[in-house]
Parts: structure tokens; C-alpha cells; sequence
């Protein structure tokens, strides 16, 4: 199959056919205008031989239609660049050598699902002891040291708990995305964060199911962790921003106070 | 004839442990009241509104109570002597103390018996208006089509009271038989109740007593144009369970969410509150012929359903010793347990189905609630349809009492209009395909299924004697719940329990009690099922 | 729900909000640059907040992809002016009585599922005794006189058996529309029945599960029925139609010989 | 033990009806051959090609004999003379005959005899070279692991073999046991077979032997990959019934779709030519080792599968019986049924699992092939995914042996990728999901299901009597089977059907049938599996 990754498209059944499925409702009574309306609607998404293949009426005043057609736009493949956690993914074993050796001391973090979330299965399966998909969390790793505050934290509580036992990294989890709730709460995270001017001593990391790394990034966090994320490749994250970050700044110490570091 | 053979002395067994456990908390709930009862109390005797601020009256009047010291005589004792000490009705002397115009600490205390006379006409008044309201409901589900067992469940959740009843009524007329209107994320840990009709919330829609009203007229007028009452539910738990079941009362809904542990396990809710709410808040659902639909299922979303079967039918077991404590007939007892084996597992169909039965076996006579699958849905709205197929066949094999729909889209978000009618769709034509599939076959004596059951329900009896062994409450503390610890003095709320004084007072446990307890106490629950 | 009919959208849960749901296959393997591909293609297509809920590889050379976005594209109801066949849809009875009253003799139609097409149910639907949903079908319409040829039906057959009846309709079924096999063929008859000079004689009609009366008038037909369709529907447009055409011919004729007609 | 207590007694009675029937038409099977089985010979004696204008060579040959009134000799009797006559071998013969370089009326007919010596090598070389085919396949699948019953047959029909070949492969990655190849719509009407690889097709990929042996190498090519030995499927029916058997035993096919009766009702297939064709068709099939998938369903796309539902047995009988004739073991005769019950009918599914069951016990040696839900599919693709889920669950408790996928998509086109996909996570799913509960469970004596058996094997057995009165041909010229009537002197082929003369001659029916009905014969069709 001969794939030109500069013009994605969808396939059907034949290179480039470009076939897909939609289903949509529309706020009208089923009619032949309204089965026109959704093949329209289609054509306007940039399908062509629009099929509406199913039509049903719900409750007198919605119609649902499954409709199939073929789409012609492309995606230039080569052209995405987006940004992935930066990090080699060790195992258990590997990321303990790794703190030992290169960190020398227990990286401490703090987690919680903040704001009016209460869904913690998801930090849980990072955190806790028990971990995930066979992996232990962080708990059970014998160079870090995991608070879990648990859900329906406020974001102060956990700043404040981060503060207090001097974390490493703080990790907020977000589950419910009705109305963009959780970028808000993000959001009111990363600026208490950097309100109490503690933003370039902490990693700041988020998690949950319709998290993204690119999302992180855009609200100036350090990580984030979508569907399917094992406690591993948060410790390998976090051990190797950690050092990184304290190598850069060894350096940056050492280019401001060049004498004294280097005698 | 029994479907699946279990061994009932371990069923009698659980029940006794559960008894004891009951007997164990007993203690607490006599001699504690709570801010929310309280106010429960208030907004019985009919004080509503909110202040300026938004502030419930409810709330500043037990407030101020409160803050005197006064609420361990109950606050119908002092609503009683400030309506004698300044001589005026009841909705004077709420409209008094709530625009703090007279303040209760300088309310003279009048003695027991002159108080509960002017207290009494009220609550027996609110009393016979939420009995009312039960008949209503009686007339109107007696005589007229019904669905065939198991009913359809299903939710809205715009967060929009306006948008719900748009998809409320539309998945009445695909079908649907009972509605649920989810609410906002972290009420359940407001210890107030938000006022009026509201069109701004996050996964849910706030309970209110105007949003309740707004949905029970808009239930009843589709239920006239379908020819099928539709039932109406919402959540009675949190920091204001017991207000909740008021409103609930008064505007006619049909089903609560009710659970005696709910709260204590997923909200942190503080166990004495709880244990002392949900008993106050349970004889009003019964009072209101409302059935209470407990929380097993939650168990399943952190535990694995395999490992944990058994702390469900413990939880049922331990839901209905107490809820018969508050007058509930089983019949109202809606338990619930759920369907969350991973997908993946050889023979799965085969252990939830053996669950199934041996919940319907255990219990009768309830209304058993069944849950869909909801922690191993993923994005993949094609095989979770499926996943709710095989649910919904569970549901009609093992007869089912309340079937809440899975939603292909459950992990995705909260169910729009075509996932609500592609849910009821699926369960329509999987339990008409499969109607009496269940009257069609036997399973295996000493099979995999009986197996199963018997399996579970040995753990969960010897887990029940170990927590009456110990008490429930230090249960919980060790853990033995959702694998959740939770400590005795922790949690929201505390600070509302209060020990009733001497000369506590409340009108209304008496009031209940005695019809809940009397023969004549038969309310009409499923109407006539006039099968189609 | 106070909908604008100009600018129809798609409805979710909340009027407007645009909700729609998406599937299709890529074919690269799956990656996080794939999965970003899936969410590119959705937004060219013209939707916002575009969650990619499910992505799973395929024999690890495809990715399939579930999508949920909100569509910016709305549709104005108010402009969609799509032809319909033009009848009022009479009874059995009604249908008989009106071909008695207003033709005075038996409607003759030929009907076939032409070319390679071997889906004859749906003709056998409209034409056969036993009829379809509980409605006859022309064949036991006392004022019809049908012939069902069947199926592979080579056009010319249909066409010379169409001319040897002296048929007022044929009726032309098409089911399978792999690579608009179907237009070809369609097209093909309307071209003969042309090239045979018989095309105002006889009405062309066309049927089957992705046909439309759109369809039908685009391709010279005089009308096109699709799913669901009930003998009855069909026998009311040929005996109105053919009504119709009578007394345009006899209107035409009165035009041209005014004395002859008009004695 | 039974799982449907079935009336054997009735079974007898239908079996014997069948072997009347069977014994009705045998005389003209023996008494004529085909222009197709003489291709066929052709073919098996290494006569392949085309000419300038594509005519495939055992065409151009056969019609020549056939010009020539020499046919009713067979064309082997004639090759052998054309041989003899000028001195050559088989490969120069055919290249000069098809080249017109030497015309078969001018060949010297010799004698029986000497026809034969010179033939019989040629004969029994290609009948090894298939055996040995035959051989690989019981080596590639021997040891390897292997699915467990009911195997997983989808299909592609791009109409393109190269994009078949991708579309198989992905299928088979994704859990795939059996990859069908759909032939391109109107193939069955062609009196020739089309040549080399072929990319343009509707509805499906022109069957031809180039294609055959593309997509035979890519699935041996991916059952290396998987690990499992992926079988490929075509059709052996419509004109070319025995010339397609001949290139699937030559490219090691596994399974042949071919009936007794398919062309004759859905094809309008001359029914004395389709009887002919068949038996000889099948002989070779029989001796490739190949299993053949029989059409029953198609009665239920045309007629109503409720009603209809006995034709669908009497026809399994009939199948069964010509198909013993042609030396066909019962372990190859995969009987073909369909799940095609109106999914809007009460209890559909227990009338569909009954019939599975039936089929299941009437034939338990059959490797029944369970034909999904096509008819009743709409556009609605959510819908289509739970009929094909309970579709997949009714083959596993009934414990099929083939099962073909339904696709969500089945009324819209042929089966995307992602249609495939879906369609084998939703069997996967399901089989696993419900392994063992076909051991789990039992039906009611007396019960719905049983006298639904029942019921349809007593319309059967009465329709099979029936038939044998008054023979087969004379059934089907009454519309006994899927309501389509055809005379026995009509519809395509019957041109090619020809008297064999005294000194007719075909050296293939002798050398298979001598292994055939060997003791030896035990031709290992499914594996050991090695279960997962
Ligand atoms: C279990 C569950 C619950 C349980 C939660 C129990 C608990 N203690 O957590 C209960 C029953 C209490 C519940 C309640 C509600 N829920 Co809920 N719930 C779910 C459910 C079924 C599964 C979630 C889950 O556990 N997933 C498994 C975990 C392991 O996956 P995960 O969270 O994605 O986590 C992984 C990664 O994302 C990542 N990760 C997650 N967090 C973090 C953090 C960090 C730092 C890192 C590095 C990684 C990371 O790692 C994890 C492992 O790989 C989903 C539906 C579904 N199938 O997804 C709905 C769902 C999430 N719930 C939903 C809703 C709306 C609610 C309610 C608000 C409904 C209501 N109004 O009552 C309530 C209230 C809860 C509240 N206040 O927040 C919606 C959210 C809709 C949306 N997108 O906004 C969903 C999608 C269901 C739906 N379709 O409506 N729920
Ligand atoms: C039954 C069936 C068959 C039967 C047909 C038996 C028969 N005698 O008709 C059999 C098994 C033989 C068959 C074979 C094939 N089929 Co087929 N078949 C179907 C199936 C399952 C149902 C079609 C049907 O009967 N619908 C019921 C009737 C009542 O509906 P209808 O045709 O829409 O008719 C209604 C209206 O459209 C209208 N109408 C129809 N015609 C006309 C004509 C006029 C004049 C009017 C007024 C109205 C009208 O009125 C009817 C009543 O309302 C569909 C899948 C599906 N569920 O739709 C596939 C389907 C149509 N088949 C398909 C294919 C590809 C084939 C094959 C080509 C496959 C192959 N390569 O072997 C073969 C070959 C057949 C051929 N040469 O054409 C594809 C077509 C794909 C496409 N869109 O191109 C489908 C969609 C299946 C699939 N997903 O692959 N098939
Ligand atoms: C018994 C019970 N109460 C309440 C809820 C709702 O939770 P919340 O506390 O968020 O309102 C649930 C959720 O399923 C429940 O089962
Ligand atoms: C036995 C048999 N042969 C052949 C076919 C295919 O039909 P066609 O004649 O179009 O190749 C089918 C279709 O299902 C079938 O069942």
C-alpha cells in the first residue's frame, strides 16, 4: 500500500477513498427537507456522495441520521509536530537506580483530583500502592515519596500541602470536561502556582482522560498524561525532568556565580 | 421454584448479622439530630426562599439556632415557642426569624406539651399534603398503560433544567419509563440546597425544589400524551438528604437515590451524620410511597466487580435492615447492584448473570435496581453498545426490576438526545427479542453459575458477621467497604450532629411512623402493568 | 426550543451546541501523530472542541478512530426546495377508482431489475401479488396489468418488452451501487428509451434503497422512490401521472388541429 | 445428551425422503456432462490461458468439440485422440487445438484403450498434485494453534484482488479464521471464467485462478505472521460450478460455497445442468479436502424466516444426500443456515436459537455455517451491531461451526475495514464473553424452543415426502423452495448440457472416487486446536 503521508486520508475499503461515518441530530421534525438538510450538512463538512443511510425520528421533533460519505479533505501527516513528554520510559526497577543515582535523594510529589471532581480512579492508579494494569504506583516505589489527597480537593489545599512538605512535583488529576470545567480549574492551578512564586522549584503535571501533553504545555504545565498512562511513565517523567532540571540549574548557578561554584 | 439453587441459611444467616449491625448504630440515630433534619423539619412546616444573599431560610434559621445553642431541643420546639411568644402563625414567625426581626435566642422556651399543640395542625397538615400527593400518584398509574418489568431508566444531565425536560420528554416518548435528572458535580457536599429553577451546572443539574417541580409537570404532562406514567427520580443524599426527601415528597417524585453508606464512602461525608440523616430521610421516602434506589453499584466503579461482588450483596443486605428500620416496605427497597465485570473475561456473561439472579433470588420482593456498565466503557461507543446489550440481556434473563440504560457514549461524555434513544432502542429490542428467554431455560445444578453465587454469598455473609462482629462503623474505619477507610470523627459535616436535648422535638418521625406502621399502609407502587 | 430555521445545527444536548460523532480509518499506524491526523481532519471539516475518544490500531497499519466534535456549519431549512414525486398518495381503492374514472382502461407497466442486479425484492415489492407491508402489489390492482421480468435484466430486454406491451411506465430497479454501477446503468436506459424515440409514450421510473426522486429528475427520470416504499405510493403517481399526460396530449392536440377536436 | 429433545423418528423419515430424491435425479447426472465439466477436464489436464481476445482456451476447445458434435465423446476422449493422432504431448496438443492449429473434427477418433493409457498419466499427475495440496493443508494447520468453534468468517469484496489482498490481511490480524473473497456481481452468469488478475469488479473480485492464488499466498503469508492458519473461501456455483472447484483444489482453497440448488433458484441456472454440474463439482471438492458451504439462507432473504423456516431443512437434506453421492464426508458438508428472524418479533431470538439448535442436533457432524442477520439490517449501524451481536451469541450457545460475521453495515456497502473490525471485536467479544454458557444451560421440556424445533423438522419432513413423490425438478418447476419457480427446461446453460454418447470419457470421476470411498480417506479439515 503505497500511503502518500503528505495527503492522508480516510479509508474505506480503497487507498484515498476517503470514506467515513457521521451521526447527528438535528433539531427538526423528520421530512425529506430534513434528510436534505443533513446531506447538506455534510457536503458542507467537505463529503461528497453523501449517503444518508439511516433517518429516524425522535420524539416528533429531532431527527437522527447516520450518514456516510466520502471525505476530501487530507492531512499532511509529515507536518505534525506535537509535543510528547519528554522522557525514555524506564521500568520500576530502572527509575528507582535512576533517582538513586542521578537525584540521590526521594523525590516527593503531591496529587489529588481538585475543584468539585471526585473521580480519583484514575490518580489512584498512579499513586496508590495498588497501581495499575499490574505496574505498583508511586506509593510503592521505594525512592519517592506520593501524598494522595484524594478527590474534590481544593486547589489551595493542595498548593498549600505541596508547600509544606517542600514537593517535587505536584499532580492534578481532571475527569469531568463538561463545559471546559476542568480547563478552568487548571487554569486557577497554574496561576496560584505561580502566584506564590514557587513555579521553577515544582514540575507541575496533569492527568485524566481528555488530558493531552499538548493541552499541558498550552497551560504552561510541565506534562500531561492521558487514557491508558501507567505509574511508570509518570516516575520516568518525573525523575528525569527532576534531574534535568537540577542539572540546569547547577548550570545556571555556575554561569551567575561562575567563582563560586567553580573554585 | 428457585433459578438458581442458593443456600438459604446463609441468606438467613446474612439477614440476622444485619440486624445486629442495624442494632449497633441504632443507638446514634435515637439520640442525635442533625442541622440538615433540621431544616428538614423547617422546610416540612413550610418555610422556603432564600435571603438576599441566596442564603436558604432553612439554613439561617437553624443557623441562628445553632449558634445559640438551641438545636438540641429541635428546632420545631423553638419554632413552636416563638410562634406562642409572639403570638402569630407559622409563616409569620418564619418570615420573622429569617429576616432575623426576632431572633430565637430571646424566644421564650414554652413547655413540651403547649408547644407540640402548635406545632401539631402543621406537620399533620404537610403530612396529609404529601399523603395527597402519593394518591395522586396512585390515580394516576392505577388504570393506565404500563411497561412490562424491567422498567427503563434512563438519565438527563444538561446541567439546564429547560434542556432537561427538552430530553426528558424526548426519552419518554422513545420509551423510556423513568427518568433520572443527574446533579451538578459537589452538590453533595453543599450543606445547603440551592433555590429556584437553575440552568448552570457541571455534569448534573442542581436538585431544587423548583427544578423538581419544573420536571414533574413536564413528566406529567408527557406521560397524558404517551398513556404511560413516567417516573421521575433524583438524588436524596449528601449533606442534605433529609431536605431533599422533603421536596421530593412534596413535588411527587417516584424514586430517590438513597443509601445508607453512599456518602460515608464516596463523599466523605461524616458516618454519624449519615447513619442519623438517612434514617430521618427514609421515612419521608416511605411516607411518600416514594421507592429508594441504594448505591452498591458505586462499589464496583473503584473495586473489581469479580474480586468484590460480595461487598455489594453485604451492602444490600445491611441498605435493607436499616431502611426497614425508617418503615420502608421492601417493596420500596430498590437495592442496587450493577453490572462492571471486565468485558475481557472468559465466561463473564455467565458470573454477572449468576449475580443477577442471586440478587433477585435474595430479594424478592424488591425493586432491584441494576446498573450498566460504566468503568470499562471506553471511547469505543461501538463495543460499548454491545456491553449494554449483553446488560440489557442480563436484565430481562434475570428479571430485573430497574434497568438504567447503559449509554454507548458513557465515556464520553454526559448522554446527548441520540445516545438516550439509541440506549433505549437497544434495551426495547433485546429484552422484546429475549422476553421470556428467562422462563425458557435452566441452569446447571453445581454449574459455574450456582457456583458463583453461592461463592458470593458465603463471602458476604461471613463478611457481615465480622462486621456485626465488630460494629458497622469500625468497619468502615478498617476499610472493609469500596476499600475505603473512613474514621468515625472524619469527614464533611460533623459539626451538624447534635445530642437532642431532654425535651428535643420533632413532629414528624411520630406522624410517619404511625402510618408507615399500620396495616393499612399498602401504597400502589407499579400500576397495573396492562402488558402490551 | 425555539429553533432558527436559517441556521439549523446539529443538537447534542443543548440547542446549537453543534455535537456530532465521527468514525474513519487511517491508513498509517497508529501514533500520536496520527491520532493528531484524525483531530486535523475533523477541524478542516469544520468542527470545534474535537475529542478523539477511541483509537485503536488495525492490523498495525491502520488507525481507527472515534471523533466527537461540534459542528460550525449550519443549514438554512428555509432554502431547501428538493423535488417530489408529484402525487397525492391514494389507497388501493382509491387508485382502482381513479384509473377507472379518469384513464378508462388498464395501466400497463413492465418492471425489472436490470443489468448485473439480482435484487429483486424490492421490485417484486411494488410489482408482485403478495405485495409489501401488508399492501398488494400492482399486480392484483384489477386496473393494472403488470409485467415483472426480474432480475439481470439486460435494458434492451426491458425496453423491447416495454415496446412489444406498448407499457405507459417502466419500472426500473437498482440495489447495488458499488462504484455508481448503478448510474451507469440508469443513465444507459433513459438513453434508449430515448434513442427509441418512445420517451414521451412512457413514464420512467426508478426505485431502490439509495435512489431519490432528486436522482430520478436528474437523470431524465419521471420519478425515483426509495426505501420504504409502498406499491400504493407507486401506483398513485402512475395513474395521476399518466392522467396528467393524457390530457397535456389531448391539450396539445386541441392546440394544433383546434378544428379537428373541437368540432 | 440432546440439548432439544428432537423427534429422531421424524429425522429418519426426512433422511430417507432425501435419499429418494437424491436416487430421482441421479439417473441424469449420470446420464449427461456439461460443456462446464468438460472445461473443467481441460483445466485439470493443464489447459489454461486465453487467447488474443481473452477467451479463456478451455473455452475456445470445448466450443469447438461442442461445433463439431463431439462432446457427447468428452472432450478427454478427444484430446487423447488429437494426442495420439499427432504425435504429441498433452501441453503441444492444447497449444495447437487452442491456437486452431489443429481442429478436433479432423482428429482420428481412437480407441477407447488407447485414449485412456494416454490420458491416465496426465490424469492422475493433477489428482496428485491436488492431493498434495490437500497434504499441505493438513501440515500447515496440524500443531499450529487454532480458534476455537465457532471460527470467524468474513468477507472482502473490494472488487480489486490487491486491495482484497490488504483488506484479508488486516481481517486476519484481527482475529479472522476464514477470509471469503466475493465474487463480482453477474460472475455466476458468465458460461467462462475469467483470466489473471483482475482489479475492477462490483460488489466483489472476480473469482479467478491469478486471484485464487494471490490471496492463497498472502493468507499463508499472514497465517505464518498470526501464528493460526487462515483459510480462504470462494464460490463454486454459477455456470463454472466445476471449473471453479478445479482451480480451488489447485490453489488450495478450503471451503467452497456450493450447492445443490442456489443457481437454479437465485440464478435462474438451468436446474438439469446445476444437477450435473454439482455432483461433478463437488467430487473434486470432495477430494481437495475442501469443506463446502451450502446456501440455505438465501431461501430466508427472499422468504419470510419464520414461516419459511422448514424449506431451509428440507433443502439441508437434500443438500446432504447429493452431496454423500459425490463422496463428500459429512465433516465437509458445512450446511448453511441463517439467523434472519424479524428483530421486531416477540422472543425472535428464541425461535433463532431454536433452529440452531435444531440444525445443530439433526446434523452434529456438519461444520454448520450460521449465516448473520442481512435482511432485516437497515441503515441504522448501532441497531445492526446488537442483531449481529445476538447473532454471535445464538452461535455460540448453539455451538456452530462457522459463523459468519454479520457487519454493522450490511445495508449500506460491502464491508469496510473498519466494518470488519468491528464486526470480529463484536464476535470476539461475545464467544468469549459467553464461552461456556452452552454448558450452562438447558431448555424447558415442552418449552417454547422445543416445539419450535419441532415443528419446523415436522413441515420439513412432510414438504422433503412430499418432494420425493413427486420428484425434485417437478418440486422446484411448483416453487417448493423460496416461493422462485423454474421449469425444467429453462433458464441459462441448458445448451451446455449434453447426452453423453457410448464411448464418453472423463478419467477423473474414477481415480476420485476410488480415494474417496477408500477407508483411507480422513482428511484432516480443522486442526488440533490447540485452544487459547
Ligand atoms: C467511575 C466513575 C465514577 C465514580 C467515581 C468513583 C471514584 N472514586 O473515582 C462515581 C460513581 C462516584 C462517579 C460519579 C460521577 N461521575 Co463519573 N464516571 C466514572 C467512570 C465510569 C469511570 C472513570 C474511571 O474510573 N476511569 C478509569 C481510570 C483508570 O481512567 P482515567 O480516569 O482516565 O485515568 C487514567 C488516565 O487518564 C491517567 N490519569 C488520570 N488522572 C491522572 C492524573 C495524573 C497526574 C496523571 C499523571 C495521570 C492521570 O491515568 C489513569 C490510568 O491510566 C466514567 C465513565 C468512563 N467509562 O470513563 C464516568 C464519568 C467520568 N463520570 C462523569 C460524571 C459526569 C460524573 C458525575 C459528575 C455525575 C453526577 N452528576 O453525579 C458524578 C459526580 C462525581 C464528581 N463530583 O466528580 C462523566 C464525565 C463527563 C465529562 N466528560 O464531563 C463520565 C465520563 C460519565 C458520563 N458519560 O457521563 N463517576
Ligand atoms: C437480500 C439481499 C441479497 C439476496 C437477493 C435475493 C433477491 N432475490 O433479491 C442475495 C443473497 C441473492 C444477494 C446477493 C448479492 N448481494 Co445482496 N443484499 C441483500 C440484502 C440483505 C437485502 C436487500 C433487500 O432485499 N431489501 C429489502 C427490499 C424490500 O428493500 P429495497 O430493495 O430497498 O426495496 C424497497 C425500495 O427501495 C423500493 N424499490 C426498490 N426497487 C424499486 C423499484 C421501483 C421501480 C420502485 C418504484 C421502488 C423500488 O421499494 C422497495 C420496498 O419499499 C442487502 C442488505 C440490506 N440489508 O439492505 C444486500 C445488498 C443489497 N447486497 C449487496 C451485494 C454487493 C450483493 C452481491 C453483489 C454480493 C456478491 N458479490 O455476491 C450479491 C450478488 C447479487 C447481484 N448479482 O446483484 C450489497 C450492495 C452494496 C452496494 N450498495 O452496492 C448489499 C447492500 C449488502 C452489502 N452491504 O454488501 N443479496
Ligand atoms: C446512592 C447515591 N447517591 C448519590 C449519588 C450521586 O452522587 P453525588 O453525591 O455526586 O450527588 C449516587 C451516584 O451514583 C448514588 O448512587
Ligand atoms: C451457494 C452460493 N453460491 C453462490 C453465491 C453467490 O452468488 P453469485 O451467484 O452471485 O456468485 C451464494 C451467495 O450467497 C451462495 O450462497
Amino acid at each position: 500500500m503505497d500511503v502518500n503521508m503528505t495527503r492522508i486520508r480516510p479509508y474505506g475499503d480503497t487507498l484515498d477513498d476517503g470514506y467515513m461515518q457521521l451521526s447527528f441530530t438535528l433539531p427538526v421534525p423528520l421530512c425529506a427537507e430534513a434528510r436534505k438538510a443533513a446531506e447538506i450538512l455534510a457536503e458542507k463538512m467537505g463529503l461528497e456522495d453523501v449517503k444518508v443511510v439511516y433517518a429516524h425520528s425522535i420524539a416528533d421533533s429531532f431527527s437522527f441520521f447516520v450518514v456516510y460519505g466520502r471525505c476530501i479533505h487530507s492531512v499532511d501527516m509529515t507536518a505534525i509536530e506535537i509535543p510528547k513528554v519528554d522522557a525514555d520510559f524506564m521500568s520500576y526497577e530502572e527509575i528507582n537506580k535512576f533517582i538513586e543515582n542521578r537525584i540521590g535523594r526521594r523525590i516527593v510529589v503531591v496529587a489529588a483530583c481538585t475543584g468539585t471532581d471526585a473521580h480519583t480512579v484514575g490518580i489512584d492508579a498512579i499513586i496508590n500502592m495498588k497501581g495499575y494494569r499490574g505496574e505498583y504506583g508511586l506509593e510503592r516505589y521505594p525512592w519517592f515519596t506520593a501524598y494522595n489527597l484524594g478527590s474534590q480537593v481544593p486547589n489551595e489545599d493542595l498548593l498549600a500541602k505541596a508547600i509544606q512538605v517542600n514537593a517535587d512535583a505536584i499532580l492534578v488529576s481532571q475527569v469531568v470536561t463538561q463545559k471546559n470545567i476542568h480547563i478552568d480549574n487548571l487554569t486557577h492551578l497554574a496561576e496560584l502556582v505561580e502566584a506564590e512564586g514557587i513555579r521553577d522549584r515544582v514540575l507541575l503535571i496533569m492527568g485524566g482522560p481528555r488530558i493531552s501533553h499538548e493541552l499541558a504545555i498550552e497551560l504552561g504545565y510541565d506534562a500531561g498524561f492521558g487514557p491508558g498512562t501507567l505509574p511508570s511513565h509518570v516516575g520516568s517523567f518525573i525523575a528525569q525532568a527532576l534531574a534535568q532540571s537540577i542539572r540546569n540549574r547547577r548550570e545556571q548557578a555556575r554561569e551567575v556565580y561562575p567563582c563560586q561554584t567553580n573554585p | 421454584m428457585m433459578r438458581l439453587d442458593i443456600d438459604m441459611t446463609l441468606v438467613d444467616r446474612a439477614r440476622c448479622a444485619a440486624k445486629r449491625i442495624a442494632d449497633g448504630i441504632q443507638p446514634i440515630i435515637d439520640a442525635y439530630t442533625t442541622t440538615s433534619i433540621e431544616r428538614c423539619v423547617l422546610r416540612l412546616l413550610g418555610v422556603n426562599g432564600v435571603d438576599e444573599n441566596d442564603v436558604p431560610l432553612p439554613n439561617i434559621i437553624v443557623d441562628q439556632a445553632l449558634a445559640a445553642g438551641l438545636l438540641e431541643d429541635g428546632i420545631a420546639y423553638w419554632l413552636g415557642s416563638a410562634m406562642l411568644h409572639e403570638g402569630v402563625s407559622l409563616p409569620e414567625i418564619t418570615a420573622k426569624l429569617s429576616s432575623e426581626k426576632v431572633s430565637l435566642d430571646e424566644v421564650h422556651p414554652f413547655d413540651h406539651e403547649t408547644v407540640r399543640r402548635a406545632i401539631w395542625h402543621e406537620a399533620t397538615r404537610v403530612c396529609s399534603y404529601i399523603k395527597g400527593r402519593r394518591l395522586e400518584r396512585e390515580r394516576l398509574i392505577t388504570g393506565v398503560n404500563s411497561s412490562v418489568p424491567p422498567y427503563l431508566y434512563v438519565i438527563v444531565a444538561t446541567g439546564n433544567i429547560y434542556e432537561d425536560v427538552i430530553q426528558a420528554k424526548a426519552a419518554a416518548k422513545c420509551g423510556a419509563d423513568i427518568i433520572a435528572v443527574i446533579r451538578s458535580t459537589g452538590q453533595s457536599l453543599l450543606d445547603y440546597v440551592p433555590y429556584g429553577p437553575t440552568t448552570e451546572g457541571f455534569g448534573g443539574t442542581y436538585a431544587t425544589q423548583a427544578n423538581f417541580r419544573i420536571m414533574r409537570e413536564a413528566l406529567d404532562e408527557v406521560s397524558r400524551e404517551c398513556g404511560r406514567y413516567i417516573r421521575l427520580v433524583n438524588y436524596c443524599s449528601g449533606l442534605c438528604m433529609p431536605e431533599i426527601a422533603a421536596m421530593g415528597a412534596l413535588e411527587r417524585l417516584d424514586m430517590m437515590l438513597n443509601d445508607a453508606m453512599y456518602g460515608i464512602l464516596f463523599r466523605n461525608i461524616n458516618m454519624q451524620r449519615t447513619f442519623i440523616d438517612q434514617h430521618f430521610s427514609r421515612m419521608i421516602n416511605a411516607y411518600a410511597g416514594v421507592v429508594i434506589n441504594t448505591g452498591e453499584d458505586n462499589y464496583l466503579t473503584t473495586a473489581d466487580a469479580y474480586e468484590e461482588a460480595h461487598t455489594v450483596l453485604a451492602s444490600q443486605v445491611i441498605n435493607e435492615a436499616l431502611a426497614q428500620r425508617s418503615g420502608l416496605r421492601a417493596e420500596q427497597i430498590g437495592l442496587g447492584h450493577a453490572y462492571e465485570m471486565n468485558p475481557h473475561m472468559q465466561d463473564g456473561f455467565l458470573y454477572e448473570l449468576a449475580q443477577a439472579e442471586m440478587a433477585r433470588t435474595i430479594f424478592p420482593e424488591a425493586p432491584l435496581k441494576y446498573m450498566p456498565p460504566t468503568k470499562h466503557m471506553t471511547g469505543n461507543i461501538f463495543k460499548g453498545h454491545l456491553m449494554d446489550a449483553m446488560f440489557n440481556l442480563a436484565g430481562v434473563i434475570s428479571g430485573q426490576t430497574i434497568q438504567l440504560l447503559g449509554i454507548l457514549t458513557e465515556h464520553v461524555h454526559t448522554p446527548h438526545l441520540q445516545d438516550r434513544y439509541l440506549a433505549i432502542e437497544n434495551a426495547k429490542y433485546i429484552m422484546n427479542n429475549a422476553r421470556h428467554l428467562r422462563e425458557e431455560i435452566t441452569y446447571r445444578k453445581g454449574g459455574i453459575m450456582e457456583k458463583r453465587a453461592n461463592e458470593v454469598l458465603a463471602k458476604a455473609t461471613s463478611m457481615l458477621e465480622q462486621v456485626a462482629e465488630i460494629s458497622l462503623m469500625s468497619a468502615i474505619e478498617e476499610g472493609m467497604f469500596a476499600s475505603v477507610k473512613r474514621e468515625r470523627t472524619g469527614g464533611r459535616g460533623l459539626d451538624g450532629v447534635i445530642r437532642k436535648s431532654e425535651r428535643y422535638y420533632n413532629p414528624f418521625p411520630e406522624i410517619f411512623m404511625k402510618e408507615l406502621t399500620s396495616s393499612d399502609f399498602q401504597p400502589v407502587l407499579w400500576g397495573d402493568e396492562v402488558k402490551g
